[in-house]
């Protein structure tokens, strides 16, 4: 934890002198070129925090396609801005007054990495566990379709609470001899991707990931209506 | 149970989605057909106002008063989860209508505002942002909140800005949006980040039931700070009085059919999800009881009557004065959800459907005068009455319906709001909202006067009334909202039931 | 390396910063508002948007925060058991925070997106992206109007 | 860009390994890091880099602005038609376990597989429309 720590505190404190540079300097190339320094930044921060498919997203998207469309909008814009005043003050009271309030919500949240949070001891654990069954087309939720492996197996009988679980599941899917032994007709899969983030994403909240799609689509559209030159031909 | 009825909680938001994008990649394959997309684009909305329809009647039908969809088959609290009760169903019915008529009428102001090349993709975005808007409505998670209130929200700046082919402020109104927006629902995502954090869950029901459950939870300083982002995150959205000034400038550059489809719909929703967040969420007796949220937003409802009313008074632009006093007309929507007693959540939900219907009306009465003429200024209204007379009877009533004159449809609402102010002991409000119709009567008559009262000028000899699909949807509109406003059983049972379902259910 | 191996002095320190318990959160809300800042104060339009990239980064940083479990790993299960079955091993941060924030990022760009094509049409269309000259050239040409 | 020879070979020689490891990334998201969405960008990079170095008309002969129309949108479909099928087999939306394969377990693989390539068509596409757009000269 504390190696962790002082990793986190110096890059926190190099990404908070980044994002003033962003927003101070004049050139706008190299406010762009922080920007992207910023988003490295907070990728190894979240690489720190163990967040990893995070870190490289944002190294992908922050570093990479960002770039490629701020300076693809710099090649039509002038480069630098205009000269502002130093600090402007009403800016600056609104943004304490908004970040005091916000640190003010903080002081009744559970400690940083506190084990027992209750995002932590909460619904996606029960997930992972696999206590949770799927849902049968008449409404009825099958909890704990691994029951009947409980039964069979002593290290699945543990607290309700307890994350991760110790559990074990096939590395193939196909095959399995189990498979068959508790097929519930709407039974949970034999056992997660080992890359978790990958099953929660496409798998419990695979609707969200729909419409992620969809708003990169979105984008994509938004792009053409508003920039694709008219077609010479007629 | 048939394969529609079945998934209906998620055709209805599938079926834009999907058609929105086949849209594309058609228009991509054959090359662009104007009337093709058009065409494909109508068919979508009526099969989504169908299905929504029918919707409302299983929901109507449901005995626990509420239908549940689990996305994935993953049971509630722990997937996604629909939930579609009395006002869901309701506000569903408002959205997919006004959808459903503006795409009918999109057909030749679309034709005249856009570019040929690229109606495949306005048409797709035109349906991603009903999708969007349907999907806010229909569920039960925070984040798939969040998520689709990102839809509806890059589809309503990219439509914004097309208004940019007749006059480059479009462009500007849509940029504010999208800064304003964005912060908006940056305060949102915070908001739910709080909650998530003291609750471990994203589900709206189960995050309301652990909220309750915690031993300090008057006093927590982390509930209060996540309710206020989400209420300010929602004003936004709503366009709540002090922070509306992205909506006038985002109304009224906008093509004709963009005005009228985001003026009826986006705004509602926000004030549907307002509504949602604090008395599902949060439940009845923190939002209205333990904190003075409930005054702020009271004065801020009373001032949104007020002010933006008056503003409209002065408007010189004809769109921009429906946009002004849609800001007003959400003051008295939120007025309402903020009395939290049942007459004036009736009066509320009431109000967002009539208005809907009403300003939609207007709003595409005002786009058929912009497609004869090419601008909307007021003096362009010079005995237009002469010149097109359905259209601007058509606006007359809409105008009519804003002032709350009885037999129409804003007479309803501003009953019951007034009955909720009274019964509340807030006397001053219902000053406020009598001095609020005043206010609508000064600008409507300004209008009425100068289109019925006044002689055409020589200049428009040669304006002709606007074309029959146009006029069909802005009648079909406008006669809603009379029929509604005599006959306001269907509307105003709805409301009572979500109004009494949203009281009772939660604590 | 643990704390043993460090310097005393730097030890103490980190040991009161992590009895401030929420610390990172705190953390969190000085990026947020640096950018928050930037959308307020600054004129240019491209600074403006950079300071919204900076503003959602800090909630990002905060949902990830939420996610860290001590002496946590990283969420990818690879550890197997005798019969080479994969199994979870020790703590793990949480997943659930890491793919909301996989979509907010997402969501983001998307805005970064539609951002950077409006600002192309502005600068086309007005021949400038600096907020106050766009102020100047549309109350020129419709006095009391006031669109920005 | 385009008399630069090392840079026109070194593009040649890169590409390949680029778009390779993007499929890497994409089929390989349940094992370790990364996925659809990160997989589709460094897909991407590598056309945005070929676009870059051999000019946008060479872009537009490899990767023609109709095709990307239509995939961009076939992404999406992919993903929802997935969801669409097994509402169709009798499940309810993104109910994976309803797909046909030997096992549940490879129902739900089959799923995710699926439903990560529709996130990786669509996102690698629509960067590729982004600096294709955002690069455009001429007024819209």
């Amino acid at each position: 934890m504390s190696s962790f720590l002082l990793i986190d505190m110096i890059l926190l404190g190099l990404a908070a002198v980044v994002a003033i540079g962003v927003i101070s300097v004049r050139s706008l190339l190299s406010a762009t070129m922080l920007g992207g320094i910023y988003s490295l930044l907070m990728a190894l921060i979240w690489q720190n925090m163990n967040a990893v498919d995070v870190a490289f997203t944002e190294a992908a998207v922050g570093a990479g396609i960002s770039t490629v469309l701020l300076v693809g909008t710099l090649l039509h814009t002038r480069r630098e801005t205009n000269q502002s005043p130093a600090i402007h003050w009403p800016a600056l009271l609104t943004v304490v007054l908004t970040g005091s309030f916000l640190i003010y919500g903080t002081v009744d949240m559970p400690d940083y990495g506190d084990a027992s949070a209750p995002i932590h001891t909460g619904r996606v654990q029960q997930l992972l566990g696999q206590r949770v069954g799927k849902v049968d087309n008449e409404g009825v939720h099958h909890a704990w379709t691994y029951s009947t492996m409980a039964e069979q197996s002593v290290e699945r009988d543990e607290p309700e609470r307890s994350f991760p679980p110790e559990r074990s599941h096939g590395e193939d899917h196909g095959g399995d001899a189990e498979a068959g032994a508790h097929g519930h007709p709407n039974d949970d899969f034999k056992g997660h991707s080992p890359n978790t983030v990958t099953s929660l994403l496409a798998a419990y909240r695979g609707y969200d990931t729909m419409y992620e799609t969809a708003v990169i689509f979105t984008a994509g559209m938004a792009m053409v209506l508003l920039l694709r030159r008219r077609e010479e031909r007629a | 149970m048939s394969f529609i009825d079945f998934n209906l909680p998620v055709l209805l938001v599938i079926v834009p989605l999907l058609g929105g994008v086949l849209s594309v990649v058609v228009g991509s394959i054959v090359g662009s057909r104007k009337d093709l997309a058009w065409g494909w684009a109508l068919a979508v909305s009526w099969v989504t106002l169908a299905l929504v329809i029918r919707m409302l009647l299983a929901v109507v039908a449901a005995p626990e008063g509420f239908v549940v969809y689990n996305l994935g088959s993953w049971p509630g609290p722990w997937g996604i989860e629909y939930r579609v009760d009395h006002l869901n169903a309701f506000v569903l019915l408002v959205v997919a209508g006004i959808g459903a008529a503006t795409t009918l009428y999109a057909r030749h102001s679309v034709a005249d505002e856009i570019p040929d090349d690229r109606h495949h993709a306005f048409y797709c975005v035109w349906l991603l942002a009903i999708a969007g808007l349907l999907g806010i409505t229909v569920t039960g998670d925070t984040f798939n909140v969040y998520v689709l209130l990102e839809i509806s929200s890059l589809t309503s700046y990219a439509l914004i800005a097309m208004g940019k082919g007749r006059d480059r402020r479009a462009l500007l109104a849509s940029l504010r949006y999208l800064i304003l927006g964005t912060i908006g629902a940056s305060f949102i995502l915070v908001g739910i980040g709080y909650l998530l954090m003291l609750t471990g869950t994203l589900n709206m029901a189960d995050m309301h039931e652990r909220l309750i459950a915690l031993p300090d939870f008057a006093e927590n300083r982390t509930v209060l700070v996540a309710f206020a982002f989400l209420l300010v995150g929602l004003s936004v959205k709503m366009a709540l009085f002090p922070l509306h000034m992205w909506l006038p400038g985002a109304y009224t550059h906008a093509p004709s059919a963009v005005s009228a489809l985001l003026a009826s719909t986006a705004t509602k929703v926000g004030v549907y999800m307002a509504f949602r967040f604090m008395y599902t969420i949060f439940g009845r007796h923190y939002s209205i009881d333990v904190l003075p949220g409930h005054s702020v937003l009271l004065l801020c409802a009373a001032l949104a009557v007020l002010v933006p009313n008056l503003t409209a008074i002065r408007q010189t632009n004809v769109k921009r004065l429906l946009a002004y006093s849609s800001v007003g007309q959400i003051g008295y929507m939120v007025m309402g959800f903020a009395l939290a007693n049942e007459a004036g959540m009736t009066g509320s939900i009431v109000h967002l459907f009539n208005h809907a219907a009403m300003k939609g009306g207007m709003f595409l009465a005002v786009g058929a005068v912009v497609y004869r003429l090419g601008r909307c200024h007021v003096n362009d209204f010079t005995g237009l009455g002469k010149r097109m007379p359905w259209t601007m009877g058509a606006f007359s009533i809409g105008g009519l319906g804003l002032v709350g004159f009885p037999l129409t449809a804003g007479f309803v609402s501003k009953w019951f709001l007034v009955k909720g102010c009274i019964e509340a002991g807030l006397w001053p409000l219902v000053v406020v909202v009598l001095i609020g119709s005043l206010l609508a009567v000064i600008y409507t008559w300004k209008l009425l006067e100068r289109i019925w009262f006044t002689e055409p000028p020589e200049s428009t000899a040669d304006l002709r009334e606007a074309p029959p699909t146009m006029l069909i949807s802005t009648w079909a509109l406008i006669l809603t909202s009379v029929y509604f406003g005599v006959h306001a059983s269907f509307t105003v049972g709805m409301a009572q039931k979500a109004a009494a379902f949203l009281l009772e259910t939660t604590q | 390396m643990n704390l043993a191996l460090l310097e005393p002095s730097t030890a103490s320190f980190l040991k009161v910063a992590s009895l401030a318990g929420t610390y990172n959160y705190a953390l969190y809300v000085v990026l947020m508002m640096i950018g928050f800042y930037g959308v307020i104060a600054k004129k240019n339009l491209i600074k403006q948007a950079l300071g919204l990239g900076l503003f959602s980064t800090g909630i990002f940083l905060f949902y990830i925060s939420m996610g860290v479990v001590e002496g946590g790993t990283a969420p990818v299960w690879w550890t197997t058991d005798e019969a080479h079955l994969l199994k979870a091993a020790g703590p793990y941060d949480n997943p659930l925070t890491h793919v909301l924030i996989l979509t907010a990022i997402v969501v983001s760009v998307s805005t970064l997106a539609v951002a950077m094509a409006l600002i192309v049409n502005i600068q086309r269309a007005y021949g400038t992206i600096e907020e106050d000259e766009i102020r100047a050239i549309e109350d020129a040409e419709h006095p009391g109007e006031g669109v920005i | 860009m385009k008399d630069q020879v090392v840079l026109r070979v070194m593009t040649k020689l890169l590409v390949p390994y680029m778009l390779v490891f993007g499929f890497y990334v994409i089929a390989h998201g349940e094992l370790g890091p990364g996925g659809g969405f990160q997989g589709g960008v460094i897909l991407a990079a590598g056309f945005i880099l070929y676009g870059i170095v051999y000019g946008k008309s060479e872009l537009h002969r490899v990767a023609p602005r109709r095709v990307i129309d239509a995939l961009a949108g076939i992404g999406v479909l992919l993903y929802a038609g997935v969801g669409v099928w097994t509402m169709l087999l009798g499940g309810r939306f993104l109910d994976y376990s309803v797909l046909p394969a030997a096992d549940y377990g490879a129902a739900e693989a089959l799923g995710m597989v699926l439903v990560e390539y529709g996130v990786g068509i669509t996102v690698c596409t629509v960067m590729i429309t982004v600096y294709d757009m955002i690069s455009e000269e001429g007024r819209p």
